[in-house]
């Protein structure tokens, strides 16, 4: 055969790609939480340039301290303190989709490392480990996140965690340091579910012939760890990742509920919406333009991680 | 799952919007009142009183909510009035007040009984103040009856120290340098009357003998604990090795049956406010046969024995909690109610649906969400607001930089703009000074009176200084300047570049109000000093020891809430080294000065001690005043009796349920204001027993 | 004679299923005591119904399986006792090609990765050279070079054997264990792999040990075939005399089930229909494994465990009833066990202990 | 299977006692403690409350005593709530959580299943559009949304259903339909991807095969294959539910275990939440248990040894 | 209408798309048979080449979406399967067609019993009661030689062998005594002497109760012995159809040819080099203009590669998918002389073995 150009191979990746560009669903989806990570990202810095407004600006006049409805001012409205909305929802958004986003990698990466390590092992390693996994399950998470929160918190924030407040949030935001351990705590007890995913695929992997196959050729076994197993375990892990995210923002928006979420000023979709429903009967609009954003984005993650499913797990493959 | 095309689920959106919408809309503004108003069908009250109370026994719970239970159960000696807090005669149809301030009598009447029958006599009081302070009952109130002589060793565990001779040690020659000297004059002058004067009632007792000798030396039970007071005291440790201990008892308490209709007390010294603190719940009669027979479980359905107008019917914890009318209690004639349902509760917004649907009839203290307010406060026969007696303040840790510096602590309170936060939360009123305005007239008059006088020296008038004291940004600025972190013009605010933003944060325990109150003055700090603090709430259990133990940097959000009509229940916060105004400060002159107040027998010069001591903190801005409270509930038009009173407490007596619509309230525009003779009446008809008293009370 | 490549000896597979507290631990006895040589530059067939561990004894010589007994000698190691680390460098003559296409290739990785993996594991050269030689490899086995960066998926099953094989050959092994690798492939496809297969054996002189169901397949690609039932091989000989002269009634049953493409022959053929499935591995049976089926089974065969015996020159079978006086079991007088005398003349006693246990039968 | 049972119900009892313990860790190293409050209590006072309970031997000794009653099955006392036992405590507010629990799930289980199983059979139909859609709405509202939403409508508009509280069947309503929301939600999406999942299974083909009408079908041959997934989510769903969940316990005040749970939390008293956690670990467990056994009922293939 | 020339069934330019990501997949394209009563028509093809979707497409199976049967008729018995409604359809599935499938492991519901999923049938086709049906399929089992069929009824299918199950499924199809059978790939998936077992039993019921039989599979050695005609498909089109023997001994298509010459033939030894079909089975949603075979086919030429063949009628039951189905027809009949010659040589061997 003539040497030709060497054809570059389309991976299972760029496959699943294609295939989520065809569900509509999935694309709405993902444009959605596409606009929103652009709009929470620059726009309040929009907001704050042409009208003047941030998420924590309350009016000096003591007269505008209250709730306004949608105006061309303010199109979403103010809430109580007479700030506006729509400043609050997108910086709202930002911790939303951060606290969906860390708490899900700090889940990923425990989970994966637990899980894989359980499942790769085996044998009464793996029992212990899962058994681990089980006794954290059914301590309550709450008193988890309040004992991380105090014990870590205040002027025991490790450095690290303020650091990274610091690069996302501004210098010295104490506030948003407090935030972030919020977001560890979360990702800290979402895990578990996550290793018993990976733990499940790994099982189920260890055993398939490409991996007696790494073995026949004599590659070592944290090579085949990770160059064989995870890499094959990921897909199941990026869906259960994408579910993962709206639910550790509904489980923000519970701790919010029950006011243990965010750091004021800051507020997340969760918090304003659970502020915004004890107005609902005199103030509707605070809940309905967090809390529809909130539902939108949510339902795009969950629109995307469906479609992510039936992207990435040939079995649902159509004919 | 795949290919919807957006519209097959737009309608669902769209219904919710709408629907949420419609809802918005349906707000009966039109209506005379809030809500489902239905006259009442059976004479039960439905109230809504907070959380689950902690426990039954009156000597157990803490709280408000307890509280407003146990003045349905149980009755004190007097009881509060329902409109001014006041105590008035209850179970002692009359009391005396020794000239000397620290010896009360209280004549009880002889027709009051416990639910089961038995008649309530002096002794069982006796009975529920020595358990009430007992160590073993480790009740969390017991430090409210420390003034009666004796108690606070009793509670304490505390020993006497005996010598071989039979002769106690006296604490008087083994009192501190500082205490001595703080107390000099009056202790003397009262030392001198004490020693020789008898009492002013009757034949002296044993008991009283012992209760009016000078007092004893004690000292702790506890061998560790005792070392180190040995340690910091070498003269003590010399005076009590090889002494006898005698344990505090019971018996040594100042509190003595004098025979079954009176009862006496005597205090360490006069505690001109004492008497407001006997109808709190510490001091409500329980019944000894009962507690001694159930131990524990005394309190259930079916054991419990209560001394109130109501007596308890079904406890369902954190459901309902019903009480009926007790036929048994001596005044069961003028008792209206056949009953009331307590519901506890803990969010506010179920509690106002409860309310507005018509299925309560009245919710406790703060339970308006202020953002409803400007719609709620219209029906005005329904809400209800009423100076309260409680302030509400931030804590500076002024031993800490940048706080240390006076001039920043006044800059960061002349930053805000009490006048707009008082707007913005709708019910308060703005605090420039500690003790709220308003609650205590006569304190009002002399503390301007007395501050007229400390600010002769700066020129300047009370009026003018209390205004300025409420906002001015201006000099907010220039005493930040001058505390060495300029405040420089940037763009249309403010910017402060040195001040370490990083040692300075507000710390608040998580709750809606607090946060907002700190949102607002985050932003008013922002706005006129250029200064970005950093928020930081916390759950109340973390946030207490961390708030009490002066951890916090810079702020900390804190309030107080009167435990009696006194202004020394706000001034005793930062009494004593381990006051709980959490600051850091500590200064025993202040100490000092209260002590000495409060051993004045000249209401008026007590008033301007005490206005002393309060200037003492506002000079040194230990504290950033905010607001003054008000309280903020609800009730139905057909609620009779209940009034907005300084602490939301109800002598439930007095409330009744008018099922005539034409005499619901209506138009009332204060309805403190406007009598309801039936009320009035019967008030009268109680304080007609007491006669004036001929020292103290004026 | 050629020179033996592999010994296998007493070789056994042993799974433990169950266990724990309240269970009870049971033994399946994938691969039972299999002796076998394995000659330089053959093919050896190994043949056999599904679950009668031909797999297991392939998988378990290259310790793929770790086997639970017996010795597995190569160059005068015995492969079965080295250490993971000693096993892992013996792998660079030792590979493998597995039964399906799908499963044994990484689908995360390229092609150029898969078949350059042994390389790297074994440090076999070095950036560039390992993607020359990957390209070289790609073309022995008929894959254009230029699908070096594709994924797996973007392959048919033929072309992923290719991959497959050319990963075993990347380190230039002496011995491939070929564990059923036509057998997920189209027919037309079958044919393509084996001569390739048979292509690369006369290149590189490599010797297979070549796993089949398939006895079409195993016939046209074997030098010698090894039949094996639950675990144990019951006839050994060379590929020609097995098929024309098949001596286990096992095996001549396999033979004739086996459909030809021939209307004429099929038309008149009678197969041999053995009833019954094969046991399972859990409970064998106890004697002779394939008494529950075989048609000529006596009494003696549920108790005495036939060993594997030269009939023929060069002609194993395990069977009592047969003998290198009389091998045909056809011939055999009806209850007479021809096989149990040559034992006892050859002197490999049958154990008191078998014989008792056929009373108990 | 009864071996298998019996282990698995041994073996809970070491893990409640680990829970237990991880949690006991957890509450003393959160700050405060059940006594803590606004006012600072004088150190006297801290003292005799210490003595009173125990607090004041060493670490320990506290957690050794503690050990040894709760392994006799005694909790103690609630400290905040004087006089009242943890096990008295629970046993009078699970039967609340336990019936808006198991009443939500059978809710959630007709309309999940109904919904699932038609938008199954009518897989890309605008029914299956619809329920889905809606179903993701259901998952993507917190039901701290929900609730109050329904309150509005039904109780302060309408006056249909009282806003909160416990009393007669009707007030069961609105917190039932909360709650059950979001698990009908699940159990439809659960339903449907199962159904869908059975329904490409070979023997659905030969079920057809057979000339048996789809109703048929999908009701006797897809059912039981589809509804694994339902039975792996009802075990812990049903466990939560019956744990009580808070957010419906608030709004609906309602005195079940949830709520009762979080207060014991935030007022730190531990005997309460030692207690409530051995309890919810155990109906976890058991649950879980529960549900490999109705594995074996729903597959025969599973047989536990 | 009455019955055509005594056929069974006539299946008339067939066609069944499906619609993909790929763009529209012809899996059936345009496939015309009958089947005469008793008769056994084999239909061979490797995988994708459209033998089962011909048989789903019968049956009216087709999953729709993503298939469509586009054209062509099926009469089965005078009845225009087609044109009926799915209840009619119904009627007929199970009780007049039957069908086995290939993988007895997951063609057998895992959560019925075996009894239940046989009493169904005759239940809903034959209006039996419970014990009737109880009884018929114990009788079944007996029939497909299910030891112990009276205890063995009650058990779940994971309790039997593949072989096992593969008689359970015989028996259900049998149970209404269908006029056609339908077994797509009924031994695929089973070791050769439990293939050897069922497809005898195959053909013993077929002889017993005289059903037509259409089997599906892509091996030619199982066709070879059971057929009276055969269908060669490859990527959705009929590329050869024949009676057996004559495509066996001369085909006249040079895929056939290749799929014969390429299975070992007992007659080789080992080491000689295999005849094999160069290259991949075509992507059949992708074909090439001309002959889909025409790349791998040894004798294509360029016409082969830009139009696509004419079904060739060699003689009224013989045609070929081919440019030059004559030319290779001819090749085939001179070979097979040839091999004649050479088989009588080898025919010793043959005969030995064939008498054990």
């Amino acid at each position: 055969m003539e040497q030709q150009e060497v054809l570059k191979g389309a991976s299972l990746w760029r496959d699943a790609w294609k295939r989520l560009l065809k569900n509509k669903l999935a694309v709405f989806g993902l444009i959605v939480i596409c606009i929103m990570a652009i709009a929470v990202i620059i726009g309040p810095a929009i907001i704050k340039w042409t009208t003047g407004y941030t998420f924590d600006s309350i009016p000096s006049d003591g007269n505008l301290v209250k709730s306004f409805p949608p105006s061309l001012q303010h199109p979403m409205g103010t809430d109580d303190a007479g700030r506006d909305i729509l400043a609050r929802v997108l910086q709202g958004g930002r911790i939303s989709l951060m606290v969906g986003i860390i708490s899900t990698i700090v889940s990923l990466i425990v989970g994966v490392s637990w899980g894989a390590t359980a499942g790769y092992l085996g044998g009464r390693i793996d029992n212990f480990m899962m058994r681990v996994v089980d006794i954290i399950y059914a301590v309550p998470y709450i008193l988890i996140v309040i004992v991380l929160l105090s014990v870590f918190g205040g002027s025991n924030t490790p450095d690290w965690i303020q650091w990274l407040a610091d690069k996302i949030g501004g210098a010295g935001n104490q506030g948003l340091s407090q935030i972030f351990l919020l977001f560890f705590a979360l990702g800290l007890v979402s895990w578990l579910t996550m290793a018993r995913v990976v733990r499940g695929q790994i099982l189920s992997l260890k055993n398939q012939d490409f991996v007696m196959a790494a073995r026949a050729t004599g590659v070592s076994t944290p090579s085949i760890i990770f160059r064989h197993l995870v890499p094959n375990a990921l897909g199941p892990v990026i869906i259960y990742a994408t579910l993962t995210i709206p639910s550790v923002m509904l489980s923000e928006a519970f701790l919010s509920f029950l006011g243990i979420g965010v750091q004021a000023p800051f507020a997340s979709w969760g918090s304003l919406a659970a502020d915004g429903i004890k107005n609902i009967s005199v103030f509707p609009w605070q809940l309905i333009f967090p809390g529809v954003t909130m539902a939108l984005t949510l339902f795009s993650l969950n629109f995307l991680g469906d479609g992510l499913r039936d992207a990435l797990d040939p079995q649902t493959r159509k004919f | 799952m795949a290919r919807i095309s957006f519209s097959q689920f737009r309608f669902v959106i769209v219904s919710v919007v709408l629907s949420s919408f419609l809802a918005g809309c349906t707000s009966s503004a039109s209506n005379r009142y809030w809500g489902r108003t239905v006259a009442p069908s059976d004479n039960v009250l439905r109230y809504i009183s907070g959380s689950e109370p902690e426990s039954l026994d009156p000597a157990f719970g803490t709280g408000q909510p307890e509280a407003r239970v146990y003045m349905a159960l149980y009755e004190g000696l007097l009881e509060y009035h329902p409109k001014t807090m006041e105590p008035i005669p209850a179970i002692a149809e009359s009391y005396e007040i020794s000239s000397d301030g620290t010896e009360y009598i209280f004549h009880l009447r002889k027709n009051a009984k416990f639910s089961n029958g038995d008649p309530i006599t002096a002794k069982d009081f006796v009975y529920t103040f020595r358990r009430a302070l007992s160590p073993e009952l480790a009740s969390r109130n017991a430090n409210l009856g420390y003034y009666i002589k004796y108690s606070e060793a009793y509670n304490s565990g505390n020993m006497f120290v005996q010598d071989q001779n039979g002769q106690f040690l006296l604490k008087k020659d083994f009192a501190k340098e500082t205490e001595t000297k703080a107390s000099d004059t009056p202790e003397e002058n009262s030392d001198g009357k004490a020693e020789s004067a008898p009492a002013n009632f009757g034949a002296p007792t044993e008991l009283q003998k012992f209760l009016n000798s000078p007092e004893r030396l004690t000292i702790k039970a506890s061998e560790k604990e005792r070392a180190k007071d040995f340690e910091a005291d070498p003269k003590l440790k010399a005076a009590v090795e090889g002494k006898q201990l005698v344990p505090v008892t019971k018996e040594n308490l100042g509190v003595e049956a004098v025979d079954d209709y009176t009862l006496r007390l005597k205090l360490y010294q006069p505690a001109p406010y004492f008497i407001q603190l006997i109808p709190h719940q510490l001091f409500r009669v329980v019944h000894q046969p009962t507690i001694e027979k159930f131990g524990k479980d005394w309190m259930r359905a079916g054991n419990i024995v209560t001394s109130g107008a109501f007596k308890l019917s079904v406890h369902k914890p954190y459901d309902v909690l019903t009480v009926v009318k007790d036929p048994n209690y001596w005044d069961a004639a003028n008792v209206k109610l056949d009953a009331i349902e307590f519901y506890p509760l803990e969010e506010s917004t179920t509690m106002m649906n409860l309310y507005k649907s018509g299925r309560a009839d009245a919710v406790y203290n703060h339970t308006v969400p202020p953002a409803w307010l400007d719609e709620i406060k219209q029906f005005k026969d329904e809400y209800m607001d009423f100076p309260e007696v409680a302030n509400e303040y931030y804590s500076l840790s002024v031993k800490k930089p940048p706080m240390d510096n006076l001039k920043v602590r006044q800059a960061l309170s002349l930053a805000i703009n009490r006048e707009a936060l008082a707007q913005f939360r709708k019910t308060p009123k703005p605090l420039s000074n500690f003790t709220p305005d308003g609650i205590f007239p006569k304190y009002d008059e002399v503390r301007k009176k007395v501050f007229g006088d400390k600010l002769k020296a700066q020129n300047i008038s009370v009026e003018d200084w209390s205004k300025q004291r409420l906002f001015d940004a201006e000099k907010a600025r220039k005493l930040m300047t001058e505390a060495g972190f300029p405040v420089i013009k940037a763009g249309n605010g403010w910017s402060c570049p040195t001040f370490p933003v990083d040692k300075v944060t507000l710390n608040y325990n998580t709750q809606e109000s607090n946060k907002a109150v700190a949102e607002f003055n985050q932003a008013q700090w922002k706005q006129n000093l250029g200064i970005t603090v950093q928020l930081k709430n916390m759950e109340w259990k973390t946030f207490l020891p961390f708030r009490s133990s002066v951890q916090y940097k810079g702020i900390a959000r804190n309030a107080w809430v009167g435990d009696y009509m006194d202004p020394f229940t706000f001034l005793n916060l930062f009494y004593s080294p381990q006051n709980d105004g959490a600051t850091g400060f500590w200064d025993p002159k202040y100490d000092a000065l209260l002590d000495a107040a409060n051993k004045e027998l000249d209401p008026n010069k007590r008033l301007e001690m005490l206005a002393a001591a309060e200037y003492e903190i506002l000079d040194q801005q230990l504290i950033i005043p905010l607001l003054t409270n008000a309280t903020n509930w609800m009730k139905k038009p057909y609620v009779k009796g209940m009034y907005p009173n300084p602490g939301t407490l109800h002598a439930w007596k007095f409330v009744y349920l008018e099922p005539d619509q034409n005499r619901w309230d209506a138009n009332a525009e204060n309805i403190m204001k406007d009598g309801d003779p039936l009320i009035d009446e019967q008030i009268n008809r109680l304080k007609a027993t007491q006669k004036p008293l001929n020292t103290v009370a004026e | 004679m050629m020179e033996n490549l592999l010994s296998i000896q007493n070789l056994q597979v042993h799974f433990k299923i169950g266990g724990g507290l309240f269970k009870e631990t049971k033994h399946v006895k994938a691969v039972d005591g299999v002796n076998l040589d394995i000659k330089k530059g053959e093919t050896l067939g190994l043949v056999g119904e599904s679950g009668c561990g031909k797999s297991t004894l392939g998988k378990a010589i290259l310790r793929l399986t770790e086997p639970t007994g017996g010795q597995v000698f190569y160059n005068g190691k015995d492969l079965a006792h080295l250490s993971q680390t000693q096993m892992r460098d013996e792998r660079k003559n030792l590979q493998m090609i597995f039964q399906d296409p799908y499963a044994s290739l990484n689908p995360r990785m390229t092609v150029g990765q898969i078949i350059g993996e042994p390389l790297r594991t074994f440090g076999l050269g070095n950036g560039k050279s390992t993607e020359e030689r990957v390209q070289e490899l790609m073309e022995t086995v008929g894959m254009s070079p230029r699908f070096i960066k594709r994924y797996p998926h973007e392959f048919s099953g033929g072309q992923r054997q290719r991959i497959g094989i050319a990963r075993a050959l990347a380190v230039d092994p002496e011995f491939i264990v070929a564990d059923e690798p036509i057998s997920a492939l189209d027919v037309s496809i079958q044919a393509q792999i084996m001569n390739l297969m048979e292509r690369l054996q006369a290149e590189k002189n490599l010797t297979y040990l070549f796993i089949s169901h398939d006895l079409r397949a195993i016939r046209h690609v074997s030098d010698r075939v090894a039949v094996m039932y639950l675990g144990k091989i019951v006839e050994l000989a060379d590929a020609k005399e097995v098929y024309r002269e098949p001596l286990m009634p096992y095996t001549k049953a396999l033979i004739s089930a086996v459909p030809v493409p021939d209307p004429q022959i099929e038309a008149n053929r009678k197969r041999i229909i053995l009833k019954g499935d094969v046991p399972s591995p859990i409970n064998p049976p106890v004697g002779c494994n394939f008494h529950t089926r075989c048609p000529y089974m006596i009494e003696a065969c549920k108790t005495i465990e036939p060993p594997l015996m030269e009939i023929k020159p060069n002609h194993f079978a395990a069977c009592i009833r047969i003998s290198p006086e009389q091998p045909h079991i056809e011939q055999v007088a009806p209850k007479d066990a021809p096989g149990l005398h040559y034992l006892n003349s050859v002197g490999t006693q049958i154990s008191d202990e078998q014989i008792t246990q056929s009373d108990k039968f | 299977m009864l071996n298998f049972i019996i282990r698995r119900l041994l073996i809970i009892i070491p893990m409640a006692l680990l829970v237990i313990t991880l949690t006991w860790i957890l509450i003393r190293m959160a700050p405060g403690s059940f006594y803590t409050a606004e006012k600072k209590l004088p150190p006297a006072i801290e003292a005799n409350i210490k003595k009173k309970y125990g607090l004041d031997k060493p670490i320990l000794s506290q957690y050794g005593i503690l050990m040894s009653n709760i392994v006799r099955g005694d909790f103690g006392d609630s400290l905040k709530y004087e006089g009242q036992s943890v096990n008295e405590i629970i046993a009078r507010h699970f039967p609340y959580s336990a019936t808006i629990g198991i009443l939500a799930y059978i809710l959630a289980l007709i309309l999940g299943l109904a919904a699932g199983i038609v938008a199954a059979l009518k897989q890309n139909s605008s029914f299956d559009y619809g329920s889905m859609s809606l179903a993701m709405l259901g998952l993507s509202v917190p039901n701290f949304v929900i609730g109050p939403i329904l309150v509005l409508i039904f109780s302060l508009w309408l006056y249909i259903f009282p806003p909160a509280r416990v009393g007669g069947a009707i007030s069961y309503v609105l917190p039932v339909i909360t709650l059950g929301a979001i698990y009908a939600a699940y159990i439809a999406r659960l339903t449907r991807a199962g159904m869908l999942e059975v329904m490409r299974a070979d023997y659905i083909r030969t079920a057809r095969a057979k000339g048996l009408s789809e109703w048929k079908v999908l009701l006797k041959h897809a059912l039981r294959g589809g509804l694994i997934p339902v039975v792996s989510f009802t075990g812990p769903a049903l466990a939560a539910l019956l744990a009580g969940t808070v957010v419906v316990e608030r709004v609906f005040a309602i005195p079940g275990l949830g709520n009762i749970f979080i207060q014991s939390v935030l007022n730190r008293d531990e005997p309460l939440i030692l207690g409530i956690v051995a309890f919810l670990s155990i109906l976890i467990m058991v649950f879980n248990l529960i549900v490999d056994i109705s594995y074996a009922f729903l597959d025969p293939r599973i047989r536990y040894e | 209408m009455s019955e055509i020339n005594g056929h069974i069934l006539t299946v008339n330019d067939l066609k069944t798309y499906f619609q993909t990501e790929d763009g529209v997949v012809k899996a059936v394209d345009g496939i015309t048979f009958d089947l005469a009563r008793g008769e056994t028509l084999g239909i061979v093809g490797e995988s994708g080449s459209g033998k089962s979707v011909t048989n789903l497409s019968i049956m009216r199976l087709i999953p729709e979406p993503p298939g469509k049967i586009v054209n062509g008729d099926v009469v089965f018995d005078g009845i225009d399967v087609r044109a009926l409604s799915i209840d009619d359809v119904r009627k007929i599935r199970g009780k007049r067609i039957a069908m086995i499938f290939q993988d007895p492991m997951t063609s057998l519901n895992p959560f019925l019993k075996i009894s239940t999923q046989l009493m169904e049938v005759t239940q809903l086709h034959l209006n039996h009661t419970k014990e009737q049906a109880y009884k018929h399929a114990i009788k079944m089992l007996e029939l497909v030689g299910i030891p112990d069929a009276e205890n063995r009824v009650k058990s779940y299918p994971h309790e039997f062998s593949g072989g096992m199950r593969q008689r359970v499924m015989i028996a259900m199809a049998l149970s209404c005594e269908p006029e056609l059978l339908i077994a797509d790939e009924p031994t695929t998936a089973l070791d050769v002497t439990i293939q050897a077992q069922i497809l005898e039993l195959i053909k013993d019921l077929k002889a017993r109760l005289g059903t037509s039989v259409i089997l599906i599979t892509h091996d030619l050695g199982v066709v070879a012995g059971m057929t009276e005609k055969i269908i060669v498909m490859y990527a959705g089109k009929v590329f050869e159809q024949s009676p057996t023997k004559e495509l066996f001994s001369t085909p006249a298509n040079p895929y056939t040819k290749g799929l014969l010459k390429s299975v070992p033939d007992p007659a080789h030894e080992a080491g000689t080099e295999l005849y094999q079909i160069p290259g991949l089975p075509p992507d059949v949603a992708h074909l090439p203009p001309g002959c889909p075979f025409a790349p791998r086919c040894y004798r294509a030429e360029e016409i082969c590669r830009e139009q696509f063949p004419p079904f060739v009628e060699i003689n009224p039951n013989h045609r070929s998918l081919c440019h030059f189905a004559e030319e290779v027809y001819a090749e085939s009949v001179r070979e097979s002389n040839e091999k004649k010659f050479i088989n009588k040589q080898t025919e010793e061997i043959k005969i030995e073995t064939n008498t054990i």
